[in-house]
């Protein structure tokens, strides 16, 4: 009997920025249909992990990522066919908003048209059905010529997640996306990430403590040791945050350190 | 044509425009330092500077008077422009009403976009008659040009000190005031030496600036070569001199004229250069 | 192509230009098709540009030496290089060698000329100025050896200059001149040696500081411009050089 | 303490005083430009060609001769312009060492004075393409002169742009020419307008590289290979060569200046109504 | 008998910017030789009313404060002459460290100088007191002709508390000093902000409520309501953590919201 592969499976990689490096051997296990959160104090290389997972880091200059990335059980080259493609499948969501400074529909259409062609009704089907999936249907329905910049920063954040969601990706990668936000509309956003994980797998770098508690299925927490980031430990959330094997994450996890 | 294919023309013509850009400069440089060669050539580098005079029929191409005047009249601008900029832009950032600061800016950028044609007609018909009147007829004179210069170059001191005085974070000012630091000890100590770079950048492009300049100067300046002895006197700077005469000169005369085009340009990109690193290295801590 | 041969341009001497303007008006009006340009910037540019193609035509306002036969004159009228003051300077007369000494500063007053207690304010033309070559040739002064208050190109600019400065010298076409004071300039031209400086005194070959007008050419004269020249020499344009208080040339 | 208070009022006085200075030179040149500029100006003054040298008449042709010189320098300098500073301003685009010394080269030629503009378009463009001195030439010329500031002010507007908006263009598998095409540029274009109007503002200013190069002829042109005089050279003219022709120079003068604060007001203008204006399109 | 007056009591303090308001009617009293937390999520007003303290924020173009403010026993007037006197008495650090780009030296001696005067040897001493009292002067006592920004994070951060003590101040107000800082830095400044209560009153707003749980003797508890703060519960730390009276401090406290 063979067991189906985790959605993300990395062995040994590390990023460094100018030769230096700012994680390394990070060897980690995502399973599909999970929240995976990504825990650690500032600086130990979340984010830069976090975007190797798609290739983002690429075109930043002097990164170079090391290490083997699989995806459902197939390396990164071959479980998509280019960059733009991986990246639709594998999509990302940042810790600040970040709405294109268009009308609502604009940053809806141009990520849809640009993958699936110009067809004016599918591309507005599509628009409409992630509009909704995000609870923004009817916030907007009215009024999507309206500038996305004029949303508020909670509604700005479930436009994004629904301009990456109309692409059909497969995984989800969240930079701490509600640390800009006020409680209420963390809340939400909080809410339909634990929506999503019946369709996908989701990696959630977070600050905060108290929401990878609320939403974690596995926590990887990142510690920092030479200047560099690695796992401290990573396992399923119950296990870490009630019997932590390693001193730093109890004294972390605590709220001794960081 | 896929998207993909455009995308990779997109990207090709990106570096072609980029690399035909460049290549502008090379070329100017290059050719204009080519059509310079031969004077260097027959007459070596001393001459221009040797030769006392410059009479191109008589076959003399000396170029000190015009270097002396492009000195005298560049820096007598400068010494004006240099305090009196620097002195806006405190003014501007810190110490008009909010009133009057937006009034004072508009002004300033005015001031720096009127063209410098109009500044040699203001001075050859208001400043010229004044001095002639009040110090020395006919007026053209060093004292004139750099006048005028020193209002041209003004503005461009002004919005460069202004800009690096704005390049500071704020945080900088809030955390002097934080400690109980005055207006007044908080710019000297903390926030001039801070923008002191951007400053010096300011310096060095207004004077690459007043040494650029042409038409202005060859209204106002009398544009006799010679080598002044007064701030009445009048004077011929280089840039006027290549005004006045490129249009006949040929043979060796031309290349006379090339290589004082290309004295100025290597002169104001020293300059530029000068204040490219002044730059370069404000921006590294 | 067409538009190659539509077009003339002529420059140079800053003396013939106000003329040859008048003359192309007059030429482009019998010629439908035909623009004519032209621009001053002193007789040497005129000789430059012809050399290098930039103009068709070079104008300029002297006889050529004899180290310029490799370009064609084609003489157009006839014109002085007078000296000039400031209308309000009692001085009616000059000398040549009062010119000399003033020129040379050696004469720095015009108290010394029995005007008024100012300094002379010495206006000279830049080089490349056939006026200046013609005014350097009658007095036997040497250039470099002249240290003077304003240098000026154009012969208005030097008009203007001295109108500018009552107590300025300057020497311009004659023609320009009288143009000039007929519009109200405030200078006056004044008798050089005892010889009126006037058109009459130029036509009938008693001015001293004389000089030819003319028109030049390099090499092969196209269609166009040769037939220009021909009107310009024709005497259908005498009217328009004692317009412009020229004389025209005994044909 | 009084020490400090004492500097404090000295400087205070000291920077009031300049910018007070600043303030007056301001209002006396502008004014004066104004107050002659306006005298005895009529509507005619636009519609009529210059008379007499340009005693009488207007500036009509040599309007026109100023916009057709602005419009062949546009030309150029936009579209290279745009191209470069998307370049510089991409890092993406794999500028590598290749982008620093672009940029470095620009700033020099930036530095360069105009004169020399005015050399170089002379031999190269008039003499040796045989475009003679022309609209042509001069605009060529002054394309050269203006690039390096217009490249400047657009790698600049585009880098002024949050990098998270290529960042998430990237993470949505958006190409380079769609990030571009339909995000960036519409968001920059406040910017990129700032500074064609630089570019412009320069172009209309100048006469040291235009005088050998588009030359000083009066007459309206026909044709982009005719001589013409742009304002500023119709103004170095008249208030040079011209005996009484100081009153038309300051009408030139005035008109050129309005011009320019006209473009000023509008690019203001536009930049104050960007939000919406980027937003809506 | 009378009680030694608090060091800062405030009562009804709102600022707002351009007229809308950040923080409405915040009454607050903070003992003196204690460390007194402001907690609660972004955006709350936190810090728009710690610089109210310092009259910090005067200078910010539409900013108005209103409410009264005293500092022991005294209107904020009447506690200081000018403005310059209050801010030598109630310092302030911030999130990012700040030090002038000068040397460290030119860094602690421009303030000196500026309220005591030019006296070498006073200023030289008390340049040596501060750094000494934040650690730092073994680290720096070579090299005082170093760029301060060349210092680390952690160590810039001590050289702007040396800076602002070397004034002798009487309250010392802190946002956040420890967020930008990797943990080993941050643990420093916790140690000298204990050391430190025994001699001045601390405000110290926080984000970290491990911070918070670890330092503070009050705790202040911001929440927010119709957009703008207010002060949902205060009192002495043990009673806020473990027997908040507020349903909202009771869930922010126990990691369910914000
Ligand atoms: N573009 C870059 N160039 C150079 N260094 C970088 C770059 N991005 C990140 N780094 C460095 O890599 C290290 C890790 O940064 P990263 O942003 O991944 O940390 P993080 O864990 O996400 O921190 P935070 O919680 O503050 O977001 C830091 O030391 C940072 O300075
Ligand atoms: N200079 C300013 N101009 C206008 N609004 C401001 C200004 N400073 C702060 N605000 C507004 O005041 C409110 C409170 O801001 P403040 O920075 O005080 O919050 P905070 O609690 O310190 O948040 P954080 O935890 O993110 O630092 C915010 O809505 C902010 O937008
Ligand atoms: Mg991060
Ligand atoms: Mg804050
Ligand atoms: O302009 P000129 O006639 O003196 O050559």
């Amino acid at each position: 009997m063979r067991h189906a592969p985790p959605a993300i499976l990395t062995h040994n990689v590390s990023v460094a920025f100018d030769g230096k490096p700012a994680v390394s051997g990070i060897s980690a296990s995502f399973p599909d249909c999970a929240i995976n959160a990504i825990v650690g104090p500032s600086g130990c290389g979340k984010s830069s992990f976090l975007s190797a997972l798609n290739r983002l880091n690429e075109s930043v200059p002097g990164c170079k990522v090391d290490g083997n990335i699989e995806l459902f059980g197939a390396a990164l080259g071959r479980f998509a066919p280019n960059r733009e493609e991986l990246r639709r499948t594998v999509a990302m969501i940042f810790q600040r908003p970040v709405p294109f400074p268009l009308s609502i529909r604009r940053n809806m259409e141009i990520p849809i048209t640009e993958h699936y062609g110009r067809n004016r009704q599918e591309t507005a089907g599509r628009c409409e059905a992630a509009l909704k999936s995000v609870g923004l249907w009817g916030e907007v329905e009215n009024r999507l010529d309206m500038p996305a910049t004029q949303l508020s920063g909670g509604q700005q954040q479930r436009l994004c997640l629904a301009r990456a969601l109309a692409l059909e990706p497969r995984i989800l990668l969240l930079d701490e996306p509600t640390s800009a936000l006020d409680p209420m509309a963390a809340g939400l956003i909080e809410e339909l990430l634990r929506e999503l994980k019946s369709q996908m797998s989701l990696v959630l770098v977070t600050h905060n403590l108290a929401q990878a508690r609320r939403l974690a299925d596995t926590v990887t927490f990142f510690w920092m040791k030479d200047g560099h980031g690695y796992v401290a430990e990573s396992g399923p959330a119950d296990t870490l945050f009630n019997t932590p094997r390693e001193d730093v994450s109890r004294a972390y996890f605590a709220g001794h350190i960081g | 044509m896929s998207r993909r294919a455009a995308d990779r023309l997109f990207r090709f013509s990106l570096r072609s425009a980029t690399l035909a850009a460049a290549l502008a400069l090379v070329f100017v440089t290059f050719f204009v330092g080519y059509e310079a060669l031969p004077a260097l050539q027959a007459a070596g580098a001393g001459a221009f500077l040797t030769d006392p005079s410059w009479h191109p029929a008589s076959g003399t191409f000396g170029l000190m008077p015009m270097v002396l005047g492009s000195l005298a009249v560049s820096l007598l601008a400068l010494v004006l422009a240099a305090p009196l900029g620097l002195g806006a832009a405190l003014f501007e950032n810190f110490y008009a009403p909010p009133v009057l600061r937006g009034l004072f800016q508009r002004a300033v950028e005015l001031l720096a976009g009127i063209p410098s044609v109009v500044y040699g007609l203001w001075g050859l018909v208001v400043l010229v008659p004044l001095i002639a009147k009040h110090l020395a007829a006919p007026g053209t004179s060093i004292l004139a040009a750099g006048l005028v210069l020193a209002i041209m170059i003004l503005p461009t001191m002004a919005l460069f000190s202004s800009a690096a005085l704005g390049a500071i974070p704020a945080e900088q000012y809030r955390a002097a005031s934080a400690l109980g630091l005055s207006k007044w000890t908080a710019l000297r100590t903390v926030l001039l030496p801070a923008a002191g770079r951007g400053i010096m950048t300011g310096l060095f492009l207004s004077f690459a600036r007043a040494l650029g300049e042409t038409m202005a100067v060859l209204m106002v300046a009398g544009n006799v070569p010679q080598l002044p002895s007064s701030l009445l006197d009048p004077v011929r700077t280089l840039t006027a001199n290549i005004a006045l005469e490129m249009a006949y000169a040929t043979g060796a005369h031309r290349h006379a004229l090339f290589f004082s085009g290309f004295l100025v340009m290597a002169v104001t990109l020293l300059l530029v250069t000068l204040a490219g690193r002044s730059e370069k290295k404000e921006a590294r801590p | 192509e067409d538009i190659e041969k539509a077009r003339l341009s002529l420059t140079g001497s800053s003396t013939i230009a106000p003329l040859a303007l008048e003359i192309a008006k007059r030429y482009e009006a019998q010629n439908e098709g035909l623009r004519i340009d032209v621009e001053t910037g002193g007789s040497s540019r005129g000789m430059a540009d012809a050399r290098r193609g930039l103009a068709d035509i070079g104008m300029v306002s002297r006889r050529l030496k004899a180290e310029e036969s490799d370009l064609t004159a084609h003489l157009l009228a006839r014109d002085g290089v007078g000296i000039i003051v400031h209308s309000s300077n009692p001085i009616e007369a000059i000398t040549g060698a009062e010119v000399t000494s003033i020129y040379k500063r050696e004469t720095r007053n015009w108290q010394a000329l029995g005007g008024p207690d100012a300094d002379i304010i010495l206006v000279h033309k830049a080089e490349g100025r056939s006026t200046l070559e013609v005014f350097l040739d009658h007095f036997k002064l040497d250039n470099p050896s002249i240290t003077p208050d304003v240098i000026v190109g154009d012969n208005e600019q030097g008009i203007k200059t001295v109108a500018a400065n009552p107590a300025g010298i300057g020497y311009v076409s004659i023609g320009t001149a009288e143009v000039a004071i007929e519009n109200g300039a405030a200078i006056k031209l004044i008798k050089l040696d005892g010889i009126e400086a006037s058109t009459a005194t130029v036509a009938d070959g008693s001015f001293p500081m004389a000089r030819e007008l003319n028109l030049v050419t390099y090499g092969e004269i196209p269609e166009n411009a040769a037939s220009f020249i021909a009107f310009a020499q024709s005497a259908d344009v005498n009217d328009l050089i004692k317009g412009q208080s020229f004389v025209p040339p005994r044909r | 303490m009084t020490g400090v208070e004492t500097q404090n009022r000295l400087a205070a006085l000291a920077i009031w005083s300049a910018g007070l200075l600043i303030l007056g030179a301001f209002t006396l040149i502008v004014g004066d430009i104004f107050w002659r500029g306006f005298s005895g100006f009529e509507l005619g003054f636009l519609t009529e060609d210059p008379a007499d040298a340009g005693r009488a008449g207007g500036i009509r042709s040599v309007l026109a001769a100023t916009a057709l010189i602005l419009l062949v320098c546009l030309a150029v300098t936009l579209p290279i312009g745009l191209l470069t500073g998307i370049f510089l301003a991409d890092y993406t685009a794999g500028g590598g060492r290749f982008a620093p010394l672009v940029r470095r080269s620009l700033d020099t030629l930036a530095g360069v004075p105009s004169i020399v503009f005015g050399l170089f378009g002379n031999a190269v463009f008039a003499h040796l393409l045989g475009l003679r001195i022309s609209i042509l030439t001069g605009g060529l010329t002054l394309a050269i002169m203006v690039l390096p500031f217009f490249i400047r002010s657009a790698e600049e507007s585009l880098r002024s742009l949050p990098v998270s908006f290529s960042q998430a263009a990237e993470a949505l598998g958006l190409s380079r020419l769609t990030f571009y095409g339909k995000i960036a540029l519409p968001a920059a274009l406040p910017g990129l307008m700032a500074g064609l109007v630089l570019g412009l503002g320069r172009a209309l200013a100048e006469t040291a590289a235009l005088i050998f190069t588009s030359g000083y002829v009066t007459r309206l042109p026909e044709s982009l290979l005719d001589s013409g005089r742009t304002l500023s050279i119709h103004i170095l003219d008249l208030a040079l060569n011209v005996p009484g022709g100081a009153e038309n120079a300051y009408r030139t003068a005035l008109v050129l200046i309005v011009l320019l604060f006209a473009i000023n007001g509008a690019l203001m203008a536009l930049t104050r109504l960007s939000p919406s204006y980027r937003e809506y399109r």
